[in-house]
């Protein structure tokens, strides 16, 4: 029961592998079923069981470098688990409704599924070194994908990327080996206890606070750190995108809530109130730079820069239900960011162009599409009984009584959000046929069954978020309260 | 009860879910009929409820709660849950009534339209999202029908999703709503951080603490913001001044939708708001001061506009801002009740206008311009007749409903708030003088349609005259539910548990004759001067017209100050700040990268010599280095 | 009376100084050998030098060591110039700028 | 002398003969014969070699009346040292064969400077560090300029050798002032010289670092030192001494080039490892500190600047090993420091092992893309090698990325291991200086990756011809990956190489 995360990171490399041996025809449906599988078995995830230590259930250790305090100690909490399962379910769907590139299609599935792997390795990691390794080894799969299997600027766009991640997360580890050689521990919850009672150096902890922040922050695109956001997220083939903006993006916000907060000590707490700014100012800078984009795509893209702001005020304003919905909001802007780039994607398939100066008419041919676009597109402008308002609505309502004037300056950003869905959809669907190469977008069974089921999940956590909340709320912030070990 | 009062909300949106999944495979027969009859069995629910309401001791009635957001370890848990009082009860007749009404007529009206279905699924999703809105039992459920409505008025608005202007006019809606929304929100988490909750009722519901003497916790000034706040929203709501711009471009929707939501019953959820949280705006005089201005100054201007226009519906939508205003005038002097009997009262008649209204563009092949109508009084009679009806009922002319409501605002006004009721009284002049341009160009006069249309003109069926008619005899009877200057209050008696009744004012009869003459003299002069008229014949020519045609301009006032800035920040941002600044940090450092590595190149000479030089340099150093650091660190 | 040893240190270190300049400004291979050489005799007689004052054979030894293998460098040094005067007939060295950047 | 000293002096001993041997198998055997024999018989002598340092097992002994010492660091680094010749060879016949080069020198050169190189690993006695560079070096400048024919290799010979020979006269002259220092200083202070000990050896000159008061911050011996070090510095190819490095990579042919890289940098670090870590908690000021910093961060902000653009992969490589140089200077750096010494020792061993293996792969690498011997050098050759040829382009691929460090390769390990050792020294601004240029070398890096794999290009096939480059590089790429992965419990505790040096007895301790 507790090898539950081996199995989840474990099914889609084994897929990949034997795909990749496999001919290119069959390697589309066994990475559909390795994924698909995990994808179920981390809903396993989800269910306290196995080992429970801390807070954490399905605790799993084994040595991998024990000289080194290198283990693969893996363990679930709330958050993690909807993580992982987020993870895992934007992973099957990147498969199932992108098709590859014609040239290298095992090596794209490869690379989708390796990402996908390692960032459940990171969201379930309990070894700090572990969770660097994984976070930075990510990268590498997106890497090859920006640059193999990108859009025109895509060499450029993919180092990038790599480089200015990789400066962050350098800094990441020179905290990290501070922490180790501090307390000789990479273990997290050890640090956490040892950095609860107080027995690490503060200056120590200073300079983790700041180095992690800073790694998490530039992952989480958080101003003024976004800067490869934009070039990269254009330039990512859409299914590798799923993962970047869905799954890994959050990698920030849950190193935020889960290693900057609890081991950044008081010094931590002092960076509340800037962290909380640089959210307000992201929700509103990305509003303004998605406004003046003509490429849907890059709407969206910088759209997220927006969502995230939101995510990154809840993870760190200290507020349980602000944190909760983080999470949850976390969940939400994969599913709708997700689904806004699928379709984007299916836009640029058949209309053979992505700037909204060549689009128009959709709705009048392809009127499926266009009204789940349009719930999409209502979901992430954070429309009540869509999941989008659950997520914000409680972030603010938690973050509004310590920080009123940047929650209310976030808030504003719900107008921004406004503004630049419905021009976009204004310019794509309404309207008539601009385009020359058009085609109607048909949508095949599983690609419709994707959207449709994307379409429930939106309203279903719109409608009730509550049993996820539930899930949510059991995060990082609780491990400290549960300090004595219970077995069971 | 509990049950039926779950029945109002959900079966028109069990109607929407109908037909906007399967309606076009059902036929307009099929899917009008659903839609029709989802809205009917509502209305009868909402009767049901009402009557409840007057029966059970505490004079409402609730919902049980259906968990639907609730975070385990914090106080946060908001269900879903509905309450009914005489306050919204008697909004949830109205619009589950009206909208029957409106969906009858609409069955007609868009006939032959390619998106019938889809238009009875936004329509009975409108019901569902409006009804929400009235029950709502919390400030977030409340924010999902307000937020709903808006989407419900987004899509139908911009119905005829090919033409650009309405598209135009339904973003232009939505976002200007969400700019209201955006305070409400606001307003809601400050009301959280004060009350610890978001229930409206029950024993710690948020009204029930404002009534309890407990409630004076809440300093003014905390008041005060709530209350502007709240009134932010209802103003982007309402179309109250700044944010009444969105209105007048709604018309770009289908008729009927206009009755509906554009003039009955969504734009009065700013004034139910208000009404809702009377006790909070009592606590703040100069919030109350704020609101009766903002609604006098905003039916003065609508007014200013309506004259103005020749457009049919553009005159039909200004007053129905301008009446919006007079509400929030009445809200304003606290006069509640005068408030949301005016919401009723022009309901009817405002609806009865826009179907009539409708009913002519129908006639006329969509015609809209009153320059091309005239002498239409001989041709459809029916709809004469009951626009006639609806006319003097606006006008304010007795006995009809528009005079009483109206009346009542006025001495409200008259009697605490002297300016605003100069500019109330001002408004229900121009109000008639501008009603009876519109009755006078479309009905009477020489007929100035082309005569290809004249001879093929539609003539409205029983689905358009049926509630036209039953509208019409609203507006006649309404308004003496409540009348006291003949002694009828029932409707301030049915509010009451909710909202205390207004004490008798002993200037009622000057006002009143202040207003009969006013409102005879603006029809008289509107007469005379529309008698006769003749296209090309004066005001459009006067600057001033111009003015007001444009609404003073209003529009063009925020794209200087609002729209230009804001899309000059937004490309700024994106060139200078995004392309220039943030990837202009990458270039700085790929560049510096670049540089060094240049420099250490050059150092690469080729030449062996330098290399040895070089070495023997360093070599040098470091030993000067080691000598000093080596010799000061010795002792 | 002998002289005393820092006459030779600081002889030996002048000496190794004028090999390095020699080195650092002669661009004729020929004298950069010299010069070379010329720093390894200054190497020598301080080995000596200290080892004499010492009593200690060590530096003697050493010095064989450095002759030794200051003639085997030689041989390989001249051989690899001769090979590139072969080529390019100047014995220059800042010809050999081919490799740089 | 006797049978103990051979064994221990054994692995050198066996490369020299083998030298020697091959060389006269050559003279006396048919030239068309002796190819296959000949690296047969080379083989053999480093594989004996290998088996013979292995005997020596971990623990410490000397041998030549105290002139060498042998422990587990010795071990190790003469085994790598073997087999480093040993692939040099195997890889190398491609080009001779192609070159019409003398095969039997070249065989002899690679083993005798191998040869120089282990006794410079194992000398405990600076003049027997003297030999054994000089053995090495000469060997060094025949090998770059060995492809006479062509202007580049003859120039690199050139280069290395005048550079070289200049280097040594310095070294020289660091050996002699130590020499008279540690001797007047031992003198003045009436110190009896150890029993069995020379005054340039180690030992005793840790002694007197130990025992004579303000020797440590003496201007002669620290003279001394630093003409040592810095002399060790331009073997290892450390910035700035680092200048001739880059173009003898590139001019050199890629097999030797690999060659000269790693072994002089295994046997320089290795003897600076011994020198260091008698210096470690002695009075020597700052001065040490200060130097090792100031090159260390030097040579990593050079070398990957350097490296940032360049057009010829091999002279990237050149720039990339001056980079790692600085990273391995910071290891060595923390062995200054006593408590972090062990684990310091421990890095630096395996950060160089692990360099050793990437870089002879890298440079296989480019051997293997090479058409009939000359090298692949122009980056812009291998644009769109994914496509053309994915197994080269995937081997080049692990080795750029475990050269900048990214996790799961080798590289990743070597890098935390440094750092680890050098925050535990206390140098946390110095370790994001190094963090950050490491950043800027994964830039330069991540050109050739995105040449190879992001960039189309028109150009054909090249059929490869060079099977045992192929070999190499195949089995370095997964090496680095396994080694990334699991350097296995089986692999780690060999780094764990303590450099201990013979306790001096007791009675002189005042």
């Amino acid at each position: 029961m507790n090898e539950l995360i081996l199995v989840i990171v474990a099914l889609p490399l084994i897929a990949a592998v034997i795909a990749s041996l496999l001919h290119e025809k069959s390697a589309k449906s066994i990475s559909i079923i390795g994924s698909a599988i995990a994808c179920l078995v981390s809903i396993l995830g989800i269910t306290t069981g196995g080992t429970i230590d801390r807070g954490f259930h399905h605790v799993f250790n084994a040595p991998w470098l024990p000289k080194l305090g290198l283990m693969f100690s893996f363990g679930l909490d709330g958050m993690s688990s909807l993580l992982v399962l987020l993870t895992t379910f934007l992973t099957v769907i990147a498969v199932i409704v992108i098709p590859a590139p014609k040239n290298a299609v095992r090596a794209y599935y490869l690379s989708i599924l390796v990402a996908g792997a390692l960032t459940n390795v990171a969201f379930a990691s309990l070894n700090i070194l572990l969770f660097y390794i994984a976070f930075e080894a990510a990268l590498i799969p997106v890497l090859i994908a920006i640059g193999m299997f990108g859009g025109a600027d895509r060499s450029k766009a993919a180092i990038q990327f790599f480089v200015f991640t990789v400066i962050g997360s350098l800094l990441l580890l020179s905290a990290i080996i501070g922490l180790r050689i501090a307390t000789g521990t990479f273990d997290y919850l050890t640090l956490k206890d040892l950095v609860a009672s107080g027995a690490v150096d503060p200056s120590l902890l200073r300079w983790f606070a700041i180095a992690s922040f800073v790694a998490f922050a530039t992952k989480a695109a958080v101003v003024p750190l976004h800067a490869w956001l934009g070039r990269a997220y254009i330039n990512t083939p859409t299914g590798m995108l799923l993962l970047l903006s869905g799954a890994m993006a959050k990698l920030g916000v849950y190193g935020l809530i889960r290693f900057t907060m609890p081991l950044g000590g008081e010094f931590a707490e002092s960076l509340v109130p800037l962290i909380v700014t640089l959210g307000a100012v992201s929700v509103v800078y990305g509003a303004f730079v998605a406004a003046a984009q003509t490429d849907i795509k890059a709407v969206i893209a910088f759209s997220s820069i927006s969502h995230m702001g939101y995510i990154v005020i809840g993870a760190v304003v200290g507020d349980d239900a602000a944190r909760s919905g983080s999470v949850l909001q976390m969940l939400n802007h994969g599913i709708t960011t997700g689904a806004l780039f699928i379709c984007c994607d299916f836009i640029s398939r058949y209309r053979g162009s992505r700037q909204v100066t060549a689009l128009g008419g959709i709705w009048s041919d392809s009127p499926l599409f266009s009204r789940l676009l349009l719930l999409f597109t209502f979901s992430s402008v954070a429309l009540p009984l869509t999941n989008g308002f659950v997520g914000e609505f409680l972030i603010l309502l938690g973050a509004f009584p310590k920080f009123p004037y940047q929650t209310a300056i976030a808030s504003a950003g719900a107008i921004g959000s406004a503004v630049y869905m419905l021009w976009m959809i204004q310019r794509s669907i309404y309207g008539g046929t601009k385009s020359v190469g058009s085609k109607v977008i048909s949508l095949g069974v599983s690609e419709r069954s994707v959207l449709l089921a994307l379409a429930l999940m939106i309203i279903g956590i719109g409608v009730a978020p509550s049993p996820l909340l539930a899930i949510a709320s059991d995060n990082g912030h609780k491990v400290g309260a549960a300090m004595q070990p219970e077995v069971k | 009860m509990s049950t039926i009062l779950w029945l109002v909300p959900l079966i028109p949106l069990i109607g929407a879910i109908i037909n906007g999944t399967i309606g076009s495979k059902l036929g307009e027969r099929l899917s009008s009929g659903i839609a029709i009859i989802s809205v009917i069995a509502a209305f009868i629910a909402a009767i049901a409820v009402v009557s409840g309401v007057s029966s059970s001791p505490g004079h409402f009635v609730e919902s049980n709660a259906v968990a639907w957001m609730s975070v385990p370890g914090t106080p946060l848990s908001i269900p879903f849950s509905f309450h009914v009082d005489p306050l919204n009860g008697g909004m949830l007749l109205v619009i589950t009534g009206v909208g029957a009404l409106i969906h009858i007529y609409s069955a007609s009206y868009m006939h032959g339209d390619k998106g019938y279905s889809r238009y009875f699924a936004y329509l009975n999703l409108f019901v569902f999202f409006m009804a929400v809105l009235v029950m709502a039992g919390n400030l977030p459920l409340l924010f999902v029908g307000w937020e709903g409505v808006g989407l419900a008025s987004y899509l139908l608005i911009g119905f005829w999703q090919e033409k650009w202007s309405a598209t135009q006019a339904a973003k232009k809606a939505f976002i200007v709503n969400r700019i209201g929304d955006v305070a409400l929100l606001i307003a809601m988490f400050m009301l959280y951080r004060e009350f610890k909750t978001l229930n409206l009722y029950g024993e710690t519901g948020i009204l029930t603490q404002l009534t309890a003497s407990s409630a004076f916790h809440v300093e003014t000034g905390v008041a005060t913001a709530i209350a502007l706040l709240l009134f932010g929203g209802a103003a982007g709501k309402s179309a109250q001044l700044p944010l009444f711009v969105w209105l007048p471009d709604a018309m770009e929707g289908p008729t009927p939708v206009s009755a509906l939501i554009h003039a009955a019953t969504m734009v009065t959820a700013g004034i139910y708001l208000v009404c809702r949280f009377h006790l909070l705006f009592e606590m703040s005089p100069l919030a109350m001061q704020v609101v009766a201005w903002t609604g006098g100054l905003t039916a003065l201007v609508a007014a200013c506009a309506g004259v103005a226009q020749w457009d049919i519906k553009k005159v039909l939508a200004y007053s129905t801002v301008s009446q919006l205003g007079l509400m929030f005038v009445a809200c304003g002097c606290g006069a509640f009740t005068a408030a949301m009997f005016h919401v009723t009262t022009h309901a009817f008649f405002k609806a009865l206008l826009f179907l009539g209204a409708g009913a002519v563009i129908h006639a006329l092949h969509g015609e809209q311009d009153m320059r091309k109508m005239g002498g239409l009084a001989s041709k459809i009679k029916s709809t004469h007749l009951l626009v006639l009806i609806g006319t003097i009922a606006i006008a304010g002319i007795p006995p009809l409903a528009g005079f009483w409501s109206k009346d009542e605002i006025l001495l409200a006004a008259f009697d605490h708030n002297r300016p605003v009721y100069g500019l109330a009284a001002a408004t229900s002049a121009l109000t008639a003088f501008y009603m009876w341009r519109m009755y006078m160009l479309t009905f009477q006069g020489s007929s100035r349609v082309d005569e290809h249309t004249v001879h093929h003109l539609h003539h409205p069926d029983t689905r358009i005259v049926l509630p036209l008619t039953i509208l019409g005899i609203l507006s006649v009877v309404a308004g003496f539910l409540n009348a006291p200057a003949v002694g009828l209050h029932f409707y301030s008696d049915w509010l009451a548990p909710v909202i205390p009744s207004p004490e008798h004012s002993h200037n009622s009869g000057l006002v009143m004759g202040i207003s009969v003459v006013v409102a005879l003299v603006a029809s008289a002069i509107s007469v005379a001067k529309y008698k006769s008229y003749k296209v090309g014949t004066g005001d459009k020519t006067s600057p001033v017209f111009a003015f007001f045609a444009s609404a003073l301009r209003f529009d063009d006032l925020y794209a200087a100050i609002v729209v230009k800035p804001l899309t000059a920040a937004a490309a700024w941002s994106n060139l200078s700040v995004e392309r220039n600044g943030a990837r202009g940090l990458l270039r700085i450092g790929h560049s510096s990268v670049d540089f060094v590595g240049k420099s250490v190149r050059r150092w690469q000479s080729g030449i062996v010599g330098d290399y040895i030089l070089s070495m023997a340099i360093c070599l040098i150093v470091i030993v000067s280095v080691v000598l000093i650091a080596g010799t000061r660190g010795g002792n | 009376m002998s002289i005393p040893l820092n006459y030779y240190i600081v002889l030996s270190m002048i000496l190794f100084s004028l090999g390095i300049a020699g080195v650092t400004t002669r661009r004729n291979p020929i004298l950069i050998f010299m010069s070379i050489e010329l720093m390894l005799n200054a190497v020598n007689l301080s080995l000596i030098a200290f080892g004499r004052y010492l009593g200690d054979a060590g530096g003697q030894m050493l010095t064989i060591f450095v002759m030794a293998v200051a003639a085997a460098e030689v041989s390989v040094g001249l051989g690899i110039l001769i090979a590139i005067f072969r080529t390019k007939d100047n014995v220059d060295v800042d010809v050999l700028n081919g490799l740089k950047g | 002398m006797n049978f103990g000293d051979i064994h221990a002096a054994g692995a050198p001993i066996l490369m020299a003969v083998g030298g020697c041997v091959v060389l006269l198998t050559d003279l006396a055997s048919k030239r068309s014969a002796t190819r296959k024999f000949g690296t047969f018989l080379a083989f053999l002598f480093c594989i004996a070699a290998m088996v013979c340092s292995y005997t020596l097992g971990g623990q410490l002994r000397t041998a030549f009346s105290n002139g060498i010492a042998v422990e587990g660091l010795v071990v190790t680094m003469q085994i790598l040292l073997a087999a480093i010749a040993a692939v040099t060879i195997v890889a190398s016949s491609e080009i001779l064969q192609s070159f019409h080069l003398p095969k039997g020198e070249y065989r002899a050169l690679i083993m005798l400077a191998s040869a120089g190189a282990m006794v410079l690993v194992q000398s405990l006695d600076l003049v027997n560090a003297f030999v054994g560079i000089e053995i090495m070096s000469v060997a060094f400048y025949v090998l770059a300029g060995y492809r006479r024919a062509q202007a580049a290799s003859e120039e690199a010979g050139a280069k290395y050798f005048l550079m070289g020979a200049f280097v040594s006269a310095i070294l020289l002259f660091g050996i002699a002032l130590i020499y008279g220092s540690v001797g007047l200083a031992m003198k003045a202070n009436g110190l009896e010289l150890p029993q069995g000990y020379s005054f340039t050896n180690i030992v005793t000159i840790s002694k007197a670092i130990h025992q004579v008061p303000g020797f440590g911050t003496s201007p002669l011996f620290l003279l001394g030192a630093v003409m040592l070090i810095g002399s060790l510095m331009f073997k290892a190819g450390v910035a700035p001494f680092h200048m001739v490095a880059p173009d003898v990579y590139q001019g050199a042919p890629a097999p030797i080039a690999g060659f000269l890289a790693t072994t002089s940098k295994v046997a320089a670090f290795t003897i600076l490892m011994r020198f260091f870590t008698i210096m470690a908690g002695a009075d020597t000021g700052a001065a040490i500190n200060v130097v090792v910093i100031g090159l260390a961060l030097l040579s990593i902000i050079v070398g990957n600047t350097g490296a940032a653009n360049q057009k010829s992969i091999k002279r990237l490589f050149g720039y990339s090993s001056v980079a790692h140089g600085g990273y391995i200077v910071l290891g060595l750096l923390a062995s200054l420091g006593a408590e972090s010494q062990a684990a310091a020792i421990t890095a630096v061993t395996f950060y160089i092992v692990a360099y050793a293996i990437t870089t002879i792969g890298s440079f296989a690498v480019v051997a293997w893309l090479g058409k009939d011997g000359e090298d692949a050098d122009a980056i812009n050759a291998y644009r769109g090698l994914g496509k053309r040829n994915l197994g080269a382009a995937i081997t080049l691929g692990i080795f750029l990325l475990s050269l900048s460090g990214i996790p799961l390769t080798v590289g990743f390990l070597t890098k935390l291991g440094v750092f680890m050792a050098l925050l535990s020294a206390g140098g946390t601004w110095v370790a994001v200086v190094a963090l950050i240029g490491s950043a800027i070398g994964l830039y330069a890096y991540l050109r050739v990756i995105s040449e190879m794999f992001f960039v189309d290009s028109s150009q054909q096939e090249t059929s490869s011809t060079d099977g045992a480059s192929k070999l190499i590089a195949v089995s370095a790429a997964t090496l680095v990956i396994v080694m990334g992965v699991f350097p296995s419990q089986a692999l780690l505790p060999s780094f764990e190489a303590s450099v201990t040096v013979p306790p001096v007895s007791g009675d002189e301790v005042k």
